[in-house]
């Protein structure tokens, strides 16, 4: 039941395996890893800079988890999300999930995901070999979130 | 109170954080108006920024929010993390 | 783009870090694990023994993901499912999805799993202290196929 | 034909596979009976495993389907992996 942020890169298997003995118990493990593509639009990216308002983040992504938590039956939940100079091809945010049956964990790391995107106050600017640019929020985003919970 | 400006907005204004004094109860809208008159800078990095949404105390309020001298009040860009 | 039959137990990092770094341009990374629960209803589970029919369960994984590559645009995916005897909490199915948005790697990865639960030609047995059982294919797993693909 | 038994169907026979001379075109029903009518253990076999699943060449099909001496015919209860 953790959530992270963090300058520091990282790699799936600093969390997902230990993860995964934390919760012996458990029948599923989902995650999902998203990462700075290389490109937006063919132009490079040459790195990405986050922005974060830490005790905001930290509190929607609670609120999230904590209505999630009412409505899906899981085991255990790791969030992990950098902040800073992150480059092309690493990791950006991994979310692992636990839970008896499979359902459960894939309801809860998507959902998870798609408020993250629309609540967690990080930001992202796009760095090019000519110049910068914020990134705008995806239109689509607003269209997965689950008003329900 | 406290106010927190994050991404463009803060790039345009050219300052993360700043402290106003709020002697009676306003609405958001009206801090920000009050903020646009400062100064040029203010005035385009308000209008400059499309959709800002704004928080207090960590929860997102509308610009018809009502605010005290206590609050923390963040305003910036939608979110695009994850 | 592999499917892999083994008998050998196996850790995830063994194939999400490889999996994560082979697919460098990728922006979203599913990833799912099936783990062998401890207890069936209160009773201890010692073992369970997987039967396959390596031929015919190769030919309808493949048969799903080809259905499922139409309607989602992933990048790549790898398919490992354990057979012969599996200890509790052993992992006995990973299913790894790279695509460019998270949305199609969820829609694949859940989609396959959902599939391969009423169609790949495995067959469980779990094995008490008091004798062995053939475990029933869930009345539930057949309400998420999706009979559109 | 080829006929391959799986899971609890091929503990109750005793064997995983046996081979059966088809002369011509029968339905799979067709071909069960027969092998109900060979002994008990056949018999209690399929009569104790509920709701087999059928598969010619690996491709499901039903009861009704027709097969040939060429065909490899797969008999089993309901998948349980993953």
């Amino acid at each position: 039941m953790k959530i992270l942020f963090q300058r520091k890169k990282f790699i799936e298997s600093d969390f997902i395996n230990k993860f995964s003995l934390n919760n012996k118990n458990s029948g599923a493990i989902f995650s999902f890893i998203g990462k700075v593509r290389p490109k937006n639009q063919n132009n490079k990216v040459l790195s990405i800079d986050i922005e974060l308002y830490e005790k905001m983040a930290h509190f929607q992504i609670k609120k999230i988890i904590n209505k999630l938590m009412k409505k899906y039956f899981i085991d255990d939940y790791l969030v992990v999300h950098r902040y800073g100079r992150v480059k092309p091809r690493e990791n950006i945010v991994l979310i692992v999930v636990a839970s008896q049956h499979r359902k459960e964990s894939f309801r809860f790391g998507e959902g998870l995901m798609d408020w993250l995107k629309v609540k967690a106050t990080f930001w992202k600017k796009e760095n090019f070999a000519n110049g910068s640019e914020w990134v705008d929020q995806k239109e689509t985003d607003k269209k997965f979130i689950d008003f329900s919970l | 109170m406290k106010i927190l400006y994050f991404a463009k907005l803060k790039q345009l204004i050219g300052k993360s954080e700043e402290t106003i004094c709020i002697k009676q109860k306003k609405k958001i809208s009206q801090v920000i108006n009050e903020l646009k008159k400062r100064n040029d800078i203010y005035d385009f990095a308000f209008k400059e920024t499309n959709s800002l949404q704004y928080a207090v105390n960590c929860e997102y309020v509308d610009l018809n929010f009502v605010i005290t001298d206590s609050d923390e009040l963040a305003i910036f860009p939608p979110v695009s993390g994850g």
